[in-house]
């Protein structure tokens, strides 16, 4: 199969349903003509549907997302780009008290197709204005599905799904995935929301872990696997709204054992969402207290030597996995 | 412009039919029927008229926190607007959201919002689908004098600018924001934020239902020709509280008392009275519109209350 | 002992603060002239300090915030009102990129003094955008203290350490909390940050409930006392950030259940975070599933068929508990 | 207004500071020692030095996430600023936060965001407790031209209207907010919005140092005596792209040239020799630069990175 980037498929996937339905149109700033995005992400779309589709827009978040929202109440299916998640804050009341409950306020009147593209996460360096990671935010506001791709093919497949579900989606996008290729195939294919994904099996340890994660989780497992013989099943439930408690589940039957794994700050991240849902859920089948892994507490420091420290790095998640299953380096879990 | 007696005659009954479903409102408020906070505009009937009528319906409106009049202008069923008041399944939002925020689809009005100053972005949104979609349709975009402080407000008026879109951002100026005189919160008129934006602006006694109508259908006429934004400011005020239950202690006695004297629908009458038409037309008119009510009350108290149902979970 | 209401309670926190120093003042939307307050809890207070100190403001929610901010750089001591804790939505990048961060942002150079108050929580029929209970949302920011007092006597202690923190506080008010009477000692007291209390001793189960439902744990716990013979502890945390998780920690040792009642939505909820620690640091204490009784996660309704479905009412909690105890009306837990 | 010898000789000194600072922190970022992102206001140092410069060590500002030319001018220690852009302990905010939020304290800095708007709300906030504990001091808030389309300026722009507050809102517009030109997110010029709100407001031309000088001091002295908002915006440009890794295709070749040509540092040597300053007097204060440069450098790669203590956490 080939690979593309993470940009790349949703590039494509803007491309493609642009084509085939013309109430799909991209509005946010520096999308089109000058910037193509400021990661690049809609090069070429510009060019391909012109400043009716793919709208720059003045600096001014409020209305930007309102554009979005008025134009779905109207019927058509706008893609609505903050810029970095960070500045979601400057139109928080418009997902708050609008997007998330005009469905359901409307007396289901208005089914709303809007999607919400917000580039979160480390860039490495890029501070606390330009560095968050606020799912952990969003799950708490009933009315929204929240989707994490964790590479190009999720990318490319979340994203179309999301553009023609009459539901809104914030789709949260993550600065360190965009440059990374997998397989995408060059025919049509859908991923439904709410269904999760086993990205390797495992029977000593669940890991769920979400966007840049799963990478790392991926990475982790391997150093496990090879210095202390730990199988890690990991599981990136793809959207943490509507979540895939079942998946989640099946895993915690056969491993006994749950780590969660996401880049937001650890209090009221999604890992306390399935770390709940785990203890109220799947209370008998844990061996181990639940754990999660995550940020620190505190706003995403600049300086190289601090970031580290507050995001997960595999250093420290290897650590902290092998803290909770009581291992050393070199002593492998069957011992 | 001349105005035909049919015309007047109709804007008197949409004036009152206003007033009185919203004494009702207030009346079933009072009983402890309506739950939660309900905003009445009695005393700003000529602006919810004069400035709804213009509409065609394939126009869109978005209307304010206190919307009941500018939602039945724009076609509203008062029985289930009521019903949702009342919290009914029947209502226009199966009875969930009630008086503040209620969307009426089949009418074209694309809901009014609780928070003051969402409706601006939301505008945008709306122009900028009538645009693309090469729709004849015009949108009108309703707000309070105190809402246009929020930053919300000349964002719209810029993207509104900017992309040419056929939107009319009617003020309803009754002076006061809760308790809050505008002047205490802003120098500047209402309408000459507008104006920095290159869009046509008027004001208009927003007692006289003759003067919102003509100026407002002024407008119409040339946003929905240009397809550029334009806004009017109505001079009005409410003649109860902020929401059904506030003494208003800050407002002056002298104050109320003349601005009910220009009631607009006391003016509308007198002046048809004068025109020679019969005080029995007018009394005819309202004992139509006493039946509606009457029926609307029937309809919505009779409907059943809606169910929770698992899948309004999301 | 006097009894004032939780309103008063406010009021007096603040006009003693004001008394003792001229940097604390009172900013927000008809707090003062025309007004008092949406809720009346500034009655009194424009009369006493004058429009300098209590001031009243354009509808502008993110400036009335900023007015805060930047009074707090400058080293005053503002208390910020948003008439509805819902509103928070208009000025939200100010809590999340601002307020919740400076104090880090800026090497510690600065240590605001800011207090907000939201009154949120259910009014009867208030609707989906007077309604909320966001504190769940909020506990996903870094960098905010997050206070909800439950009583009068809570309300006035707590708003006092607040004022002078020196760090930012989000302070919750319950709209049904305002009228009600609870005994106040005439002399100053404080309370401090991140000390939980024990509202009602027992050892069956532990409710930790916050705000409102304070009210709603001792009314259960008593016809659960009376119906089922089950002795409940409730904890009432008074803050969710910092937590005392020490506190509830000692009673789910001697309980071994834990349920945790919000008004918030469940999903994200503080409850969420709650079950998180306590299956982390709690796990051997635990014979039973942690429990969450929250919201449901919809927006809330405004008619009364779909509130008292939506939000958690005593009849539901009875319910709830007794379900999660196994047991039926009549059935006593000794059985 | 005469402009003694000295002060221009001080006013280039300042522009070439930051000129070298900005230049040793590209050098740094192309090096990949600096983490995130900059932004350097290299073309705009007249803006810089001309508009902060009038300001007294009492005063305070709120300078852009492009305001390195602002906090040095305001003050700020090269050594510490440098330190804080390359993250270490030593830098003004302890090396946590970069260049885009640098606070300083001492020098009444009171913290660029990186959100943009986001320094308007805070601005009235400063102005109202400068008001209140009736301090002489007054405020300078920057901003871009792009920012101004943010609703939150004109919410200031309405308070310190209505509240008196001694805050001078002073735009730095270099014609472009990232890939986009002003005016095509505008067709209203910046400090038009101002004047709407009943303030003093010029204009200046951004490459002379002079005149941005001229007139900002013109509107702090009414500003510290009448207690009233102000605007100065000052047309620049930026010679580099938004970032420090921006290739620009968006802006004209031509266009390029014909602000580089307007140099503001060489415009003001040029104008000295002409007055008859000698080359080496110009020569002398490049080199005293560079030796600040040079010990900033060695200050801030020299320094510490912090230390991760739990107590940071909340
Ligand atoms: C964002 C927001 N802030 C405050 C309120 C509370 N509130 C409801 S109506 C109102 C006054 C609005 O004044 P105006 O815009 O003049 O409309 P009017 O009520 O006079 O019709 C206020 C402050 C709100 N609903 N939303
Ligand atoms: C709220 C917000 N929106 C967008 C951005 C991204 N951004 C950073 S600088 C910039 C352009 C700003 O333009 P202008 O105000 O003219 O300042 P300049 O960069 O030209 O100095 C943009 C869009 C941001 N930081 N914050
Ligand atoms: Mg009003
Ligand atoms: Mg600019």
């Amino acid at each position: 199969m080939r690979e593309i980037t993470y940009g790349e498929a949703l590039r494509e996937a803007m491309a493609e349903e642009m084509r085939k339905d013309e109430d799909v149109i991209l509005i946010g700033e520096d999308v089109g003509k000058g910037y193509r995005g400021c990661f690049g992400v809609s090069t070429g779309l510009f060019e391909e549907f012109g400043p009716e589709r793919i709208i720059d827009t003045p600096i001014s978040e409020n209305t930007i997302l309102g554009s979005g929202i008025g134009a779905s109440l109207m019927g058509m299916k706008p893609i609505v780009e903050i810029m970095f998640a960070d500045f979601i804050g400057v139109c928080f009341d418009g997902i708050l008290n609008q997007v998330s409950k005009i469905n359901f306020m409307s007396g289901d009147q208005f089914n709303l197709n809007l999607v919400i593209r917000l580039p979160g996460g480390s860039g490495g360096g890029t501070g606390p204005h330009h560095s968050q990671c606020l799912e952990g935010i969003f799950q708490s506001i009933p009315g929204l599905n929240i989707v994490l791709p964790s590479n190009a093919y999720e990318a490319k497949g979340l994203l179309k799904t999301s553009i023609s579900l009459g539901k809104p989606v914030l789709f949260f996008e993550h600065k360190k995935l965009y440059k990374l290729k997998s397989g995408v195939p060059e025919q049509e294919y859908a991923i439904p929301m709410g269904k999760g994904r086993i990205v390797q099996e495992g029977d000593d340890l669940t890991i769920v872990a979400v966007s840049y994660m799963v990478e790392v989780a991926k990475k982790v497992s391997e150093q496990l696997k090879k210095e202390n013989g730990v199988n890690i099943e990991v599981i990136d439930p793809r959207t943490v709204v509507p979540l895939d408690t079942e998946l989640i589940g099946n895993s915690v039957e056969k491993t006994s054992k749950l780590v969660i794994l996401e880049e937001g700050p650890l209090r009221g991240g999604i890992g306390a969402e399935v770390a709940a849902i785990a203890s109220e859920k799947f209370f008998d089948f844990l061996d181990y207290p639940v754990k999660r892994i995550a940020s620190k507490n505190t706003p995403i420091p600049m300086t190289p030597s601090l970031e580290k420290e507050v995001i997960p790095t595999p250093e420290r998640v290897v650590e902290e996995i092998r803290d909770f299953l009581g291992l050393k380096k070199g002593l492998l879990i069957k011992d | 412009m001349e105005f035909s007696k049919a015309l007047l005659l109709d804007m008197l009954e949409k004036m009152v039919l206003i007033r009185r479903f919203e004494e009702k409102v207030y009346q079933l408020a009072t009983r402890g029927v309506v739950h939660g906070s309900v905003h009445l505009c009695i005393g700003e009937e000529a602006a919810s008229v004069g400035s709804t009528m213009p509409l065609e319906k394939k126009d869109y409106i978005l209307p304010t926190h206190r919307g009941h009049g500018q939602g039945l202008q724009k076609g509203a069923d008062p029985n289930r607007l009521l019903a949702e008041i009342v919290g009914r399944k029947e209502g226009l939002c199966k009875g969930r959201v009630g008086s503040m925020h209620f969307f009426d689809k089949d009418n074209n009005n694309l809901g009014a919002q609780g928070i003051l100053g969402a409706q601006f972005p939301i505008a945008v949104g709306v122009g900028l689908a009538i645009k693309l979609k090469k729709m004849d349709s015009i949108l009108a975009c309703y707000f309070g004098d105190g809402t246009s402080n929020q930053g919300t407000f000349f964002e719209a008026l810029n993207f509104a600018d900017m992309w040419d879109l056929p939107i009319i951002f009617v003020c309803i100026n009754n002076l006061y924001g809760m308790g809050t005189h505008y002047e205490d919160t802003c120098n500047i008129k209402v309408h000459q934020k507008a104006k920095l934006y290159n869009m046509e602006v008027k004001t208009a006694d927003g007692t006289d239902v003759k003067d919102v109508y003509k100026k407002m259908s002024g407008l119409v006429k040339k946003v929905r020709k240009e397809r550029r934004p334009a806004m009017i400011e109505c001079y009005t005020y409410r003649f109860l509280g902020h929401s059904a239950f506030d003494n208003r202690p800050y407002r002056p006695k002298e104050e109320v008392k003349e601005w009910k004297s220009k009631d607009p629908i006391k003016r509308l009458e007198a002046e048809l009275v004068q025109q020679g038409i019969k005080e029995e037309e007018i009394e005819k008119i309202k004992d139509k519109i006493e039946e509606i009510i009457k029926g609307s009350e029937e309809f919505a108290l009779g409907a059943d209350f809606p169910i929770f149902d698992p899948s309004m979970e999301t």
